[in-house]
């Protein structure tokens, strides 16, 4: 039971280094899955090995205590595991956008939730921050609504049974309930907080110093991912399906609302999300860009 | 004098467990995130103890766990009772059972999700559900296995069907389904934890989940004693309404 | 049926299945029990005395022949032909006397009670009547058992091996106060025993029954007045003939043996 | 004869309880992908038993299964027989077994993953952890409450300390320890799901939690339906061993 | 001690822990047993007659007084006093070849077999050593038991109601094959019994115990040559003699009476 990673290991050795990421079967991680799919071939300095896990408590477990070297996760926890003094840090962003509100079919305005269940899957998540930004703009408090915590996997047969009036929660969970019209796309998430700053690819720091050449291919190879899964095609499609098992017109409708171009967390949405942190009392004192973002990598790619 | 000692037993015990869990704690050179030491974990137990945050999850666990436990028993030593009284139903019934039963109520939550919402119901129905076997079968068991002789006793008599049952069957199983009912808190109590992972806002089950998704695992630690004195509190009460039961019934067990 | 012939069975036989196959356990068995008579079938383990019993008790059925008790013929147990089990049979949840009233749920609760008590005190048993069975010994568990048995004022009462489980002195006293309460009821007696001692002591008549398949090899009746004494040469006499039925006496030779 | 009737039981059962499920799914007009009708879970157990993926998880589960259940069987044999006869060190073991006991493997999970990482070692943690408390209190309960005259006889005949564990207690105590191995056998198969959640890539317990992150609740269905089928086959297994045992030890219980 | 005397017990007392108060169960018993003696100690239920026995077999120490068996002071259990349990004491998992070898553990595998089989003989079980306990019947459980005792080759024997489970007439047949089987092995034995029939037939000498607390009241020496006779008036004699003792005879007074 040791914490640190295999630091002994030299990149240029012949049995290459493994690069152990977790992910959580959504759209949001889909350039992980493209970049595995498509890169496992040529990888020159690393092995990729991709492991899924069943929930976000799970995962962080895992990454916590070194048993995965990076993960796409909610970027909140990764800051709250980063405040706990845990190594970590974001070099690039899962997607841009792509959360959206549902809620059932008798909800029209954000006023209508007063004194209804509205789920989120994670204190510790931007659909949270979404949410309270709802509230904030409807002119609602905080308390005029009941949140509630629950698996993403639960919240459309929640919705569609009445047990709650709306959530917000990863893909392609939102899109589920659209398709088999238990619920409507309230807002997106663009609407509510421009820039919203979702799931990041978040490195442990070790495998950052001690592996440089690794990680470098690995991000560089993720954005390349990143670029294939912003065209939407059919192959990425393909891809996506493979890994996520989900009906195609929800994956095609939750690929709608959702980009993979830009990955790159700017210092300016961060410190959006930040400041969300403190007001929601989520945080007194979230890490700071220096601290938590290193963006040496995607910088390096861009030129 | 006895008490006395088992007193000291368990202080011992504890003073020794403490001392191994320091010591990995420093040996193993863990971050306090990952594995917090006794002392941290004691702040934490004091904290949840002083702000009264332990009393209102407690009082809600054990108000749901009441709920789904007695419910559970209820309905399973009824059912038990009749199931046991007709062999050829419980021979259609039985295969159902046993195929239900060693299932998880964890597997189950999408549909606890569906038909029982979120809240204090889905809690209650995993509890229900972790309940409800043992004492269903224990039930069954007893009933069929029960001695004839006061089946006999209670023909000769000439007694009633309905003082049959109350008179009869019910008192002549009970200590056999106490032993369900015994077993039952156990494997229940287990599952609050899963119960109140489904959309629970409140509860020893959520106060643990949530420590744990904001990396308190001093909290999370401290849950978990909780949880576990409340289960050992819980399994004592019923152990000693089951002495005094057994001694009403004439039944001696060495401790 | 003759008058006052409370018990009648006639050419009764069983079989029970056993390992896949019949096997007979009575085979043509006929007996009668008059009015007040104390009557004992005396036989080995396993010959079948439990099984007769329950017949006549009406917990079994018979393959072949008839069985009446107090003139009706046998259905279903009934009040009036109550059975001693050989563990006594008590509820042990209930108290002593809640265990005699179980019999009298059809009177009123008074009259529950008081007949429960009475019967409590023929026993000897009216100071124990808010103990549990497992608060007595063994003797006075029978003793509350037969309470049970006596409140009901049944016709006939079949007792299973009734004293077998205690130990010597206990059931001597016991054969003794059973003599006494049957000279004050009256009730009729059909028991079931291995003990030569018991059924020399307690009968008017020995039925003697002999195994594979069960069937009444001899009728002993004892012409010995009440109460006996256990060391008279006349308790002996009875005592002789039964052991050489069995050929117990003398210096044994080690014949084969089914035990 | 009887195996027949047993079987048309299981049959005729199965076939209401279809019949009720597909009564419920029309009346509710339940969405395919809330509540699947048994039609699409029909597809979905062909589907997994056809392309082999059934078979990869089933034996992943098994031999996980396997490594809890027996490590922590013979753990706590070991450990039971030592503690049962050394009452002293007993009395200060029985507290922190007490209080451990009753928690959730789940909330433990924190923990497992930091000392035994993710994959196959948390999942065969936890179903030791499911196994081991039974075994261990049934053994160390049997131990103590063994028929004294056995241990008066192996006294009298001056049978050594070896021969005194391996001839005389070990084996005048089996039959307990059996049925302590026969509930392990239902609660570790119980906890096969919560401990194939963290971080596993197969078994059932995987193949349930996946699919229902995938939404297709019709193979979180299917899978149920196959857990359900194995525990109640391991059951039998066990129960048929226990059997055995009793004959041969010459205990008689009514089926 | 005498020349012969196998086992010597001299003002033994012992006192147990009941419900918080001291219960003194044995007050200063004294007895001693020759070489090739049997001798039955005969008391009601609960007098302290197992207590003795477990006494002098070394399972319990007394409060006051000694005890020698075979000439060694009683410290702990040991092979040269065997003692038969009277729930037989056989292990249900072990065939009853191996429950007699357990004593043999000694000795190498092929004489342990042959000697285990030799006693088998002799209780007359040979054809049925691969059986299980529980596949026989009570008194070929209590001839196992027996076997396994003689085949140590102990000194003494001790015995605690041997056949008070068995039904009369098997349990007449055992205490011939016992008188055999001793005339063979000569070995000393001491039994507890509270059947009196029982005792007359064995023992060369009988102690009478009482209760309250448990001491010998008295001991008659039957002075009839063995084999004796169940039905001859020598047997009668010593019978009614002790019934006498336990006024157990006549029409009985209901005097109050422990049971
Ligand atoms: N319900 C039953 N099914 C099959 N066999 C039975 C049943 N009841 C009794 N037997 C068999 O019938 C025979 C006679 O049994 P029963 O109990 O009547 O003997 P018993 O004379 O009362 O013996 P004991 O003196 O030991 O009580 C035995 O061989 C027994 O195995
Ligand atoms: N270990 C013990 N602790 C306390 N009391 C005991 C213990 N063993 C025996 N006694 C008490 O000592 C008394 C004598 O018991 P013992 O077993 O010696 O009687 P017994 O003559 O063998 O009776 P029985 O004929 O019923 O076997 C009883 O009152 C019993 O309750
Ligand atoms: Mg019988
Ligand atoms: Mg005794």
């Amino acid at each position: 039971g040791k914490t640190e990673g295999d630091s002994g290991h030299s990149s240029a050795d012949s049995d290459l280094k493994t690069i152990k990421i977790g992910y959580l079967p959504i759209t949001h991680a889909a350039p992980l899955y493209i970049e595995e799919e498509l890169g496992k071939q040529h990888f020159k300095h690393f092995k990729l090995e991709l492991v899924k896990f069943g929930s976000w408590p799970d995962l962080m477990d895992a990454l916590n205590t070194g048993r995965i070297d990076g993960a796409s996760v909610l970027v909140e926890l990764a800051m709250k595991a980063k405040e706990q003094g845990i190594d970590l840090k974001a070099v690039a962003l899962g997607h841009k956008d792509g959360n959206v509100i549902v809620a059932s079919n008798d909800i029209h305005q954000v006023a209508d939730l007063k004194g209804k269940k509205f789920a989120i899957p994670h204190k510790f998540s931007t659909h949270h921050v979404l949410f309270y930004e709802m509230l904030k703009k409807a002119g609602l408090q905080y308390s005029d609504v009941d949140v509630v915590e629950l698996a993403p996997a639960e919240m459309p047969a929640a919705l569609a049974e009445g047990r709650i009036s709306g959530y917000v929660v990863a893909e392609p969970f939102g899109a589920k309930s659209v398709v088999i019209k238990k619920g409507k796309a309230l807002f997106q998430s663009e609407e509510i907080w421009k820039d919203s700053v979702d799931c990041a690819l978040v490195m442990r720091g070790e495998i950052l110093n001690n592996h440089k050449e690794a990680s470098r291919e690995f991000i560089t190879e993720y954005l390349k991912a990143g670029e294939k899964a912003e065209l939407k095609d059919e192959e990425a499609k393909q891809i996506l399906r493979k890994y996520m098992n989900i009906e195609k017109d929800v994956l095609d409708l939750s690929l709608q609302w959702i980009s993979y171009g830009d990955l790159k967390l700017t210092e300016e949405a961060y410190e959006q999300l930040r400041q969300y942190m403190i007001e929601m009392g989520l945080s007194n004192n979230p890490p700071s860009f220096q601290d938590f973002v290193d963006n040496s990598f995607i910088d390096q790619v861009k030129g | 004098m006895k008490s006395f000692r088992t007193l000291t037993n368990v202080l011992v015990s504890m003073v020794l467990l403490i001392v191994i869990w320091q010591a990995i704690v420093l040996i193993g050179g863990y971050n306090d995130s990952l594995l917090p030491a006794p002392l941290s974990v004691g702040k934490a137990v004091l904290k949840l103890l002083l702000d009264g945050t332990l009393w209102t999850h407690l009082q809600v666990s054990l108000l749901r766990f009441a709920a789904g436990y007695f419910s559970a028993s209820i309905t399973a030593i009824v059912l038990g009772l009749l199931l046991g009284r007709l062999p050829v139903l419980w021979g259609f019934v039985d295969p159902i059972v046993q195929v239900i039963r060693p299932v998880s109520p964890i597997a189950w939550s999408p549909f606890i999700v569906l038909w029982f919402g979120i809240g204090n119901a889905p809690a209650i129905v995993i509890i229900f559900l972790a309940a409800f076997f043992p004492v269903l079968l224990s039930t069954v068991t007893a009933v069929r296995k029960m001695d004839v002789t006061y089946l006999k006793v209670a023909q000769n008599l000439e007694i009633g069907r309905y003082h049959l049952f109350s008179k009869i069957i019910l008192p002549a199983i009970f200590p056999f389904i106490a032993n369900g009912l015994h077993i039952a808190v156990g494997t229940s109590w287990i599952f609050l934890v899963s119960g109140e992972m489904v959309g629970a806002q409140s509860g020893l089950g959520f106060m643990i989940v949530d420590a744990r998704n904001q990396l308190r695992l001093d909290f999370v630690l401290a849950g978990i004693i909780f949880i576990g004195l409340c289960g050992l509190l819980l399994d004592r009460i019923i152990r000693l309404l089951e002495r005094w039961m057994d001694k009403q019934w004439g039944i001696i067990r060495e401790s | 049926m003759g008058a006052g012939v409370l018990v009648e069975v006639s050419e009764v036989s069983k079989a029970y299945k056993a390992a896949g196959k019949n096997e007979q356990i009575l085979s043509g068995i006929s007996l009668q029990v008059k009015e007040g008579e104390i009557i004992s079938i005396l036989g080995q383990s396993g010959c079948g005395k439990s099984t007769l019993l329950n017949l006549i008790a009406g917990f079994d059925t018979p393959d072949r022949g008839t069985i009446y008790t107090a003139g009706i013929e046998v259905k279903e147990p009934a009040k009036r032909c109550v059975m001693l089990f050989q563990n006594y049979g008590l509820l042990p949840w209930r108290s002593v006397l809640k265990n005699v009233e179980l019999g009298l749920l059809d009177l009123t609760e008074a009259e529950r009670r008081s007949r429960a008590l009475a019967y409590l005190k023929l026993v000897g048993l009216e100071d124990r009547a808010d103990h549990f069975p497992h608060q007595l010994s063994g003797g006075m568990q029978q003793r509350a058992a037969l309470a049970r048995a006596l409140a009901i004022r049944p016709q006939i009462i079949l007792m299973d091996e009734p004293f077998a489980a205690l130990d010597t002195f206990t059931r001597y006293y016991l054969q003794n106060e059973l003599l006494n309460i049957h000279a004050n009821e009256k009730t009729t007696i059909l028991l079931v025993t291995h003990d030569i001692d018991e059924a020399v002591f307690l009968s008017d008549r020995i039925l003697i029954m002999s195994a594979g398949p069960g069937q009444i090899r001899k009728e002993i009746p004892i012409h010995s007045s009440r109460p006996r004494d256990r060391g008279h040469s006349d308790f002996q006499h009875y005592r002789k003939l039964i052991l050489d039925e069995f050929r117990l006496t003398g210096p044994q030779a080690s014949e084969e043996y089914s035990i």
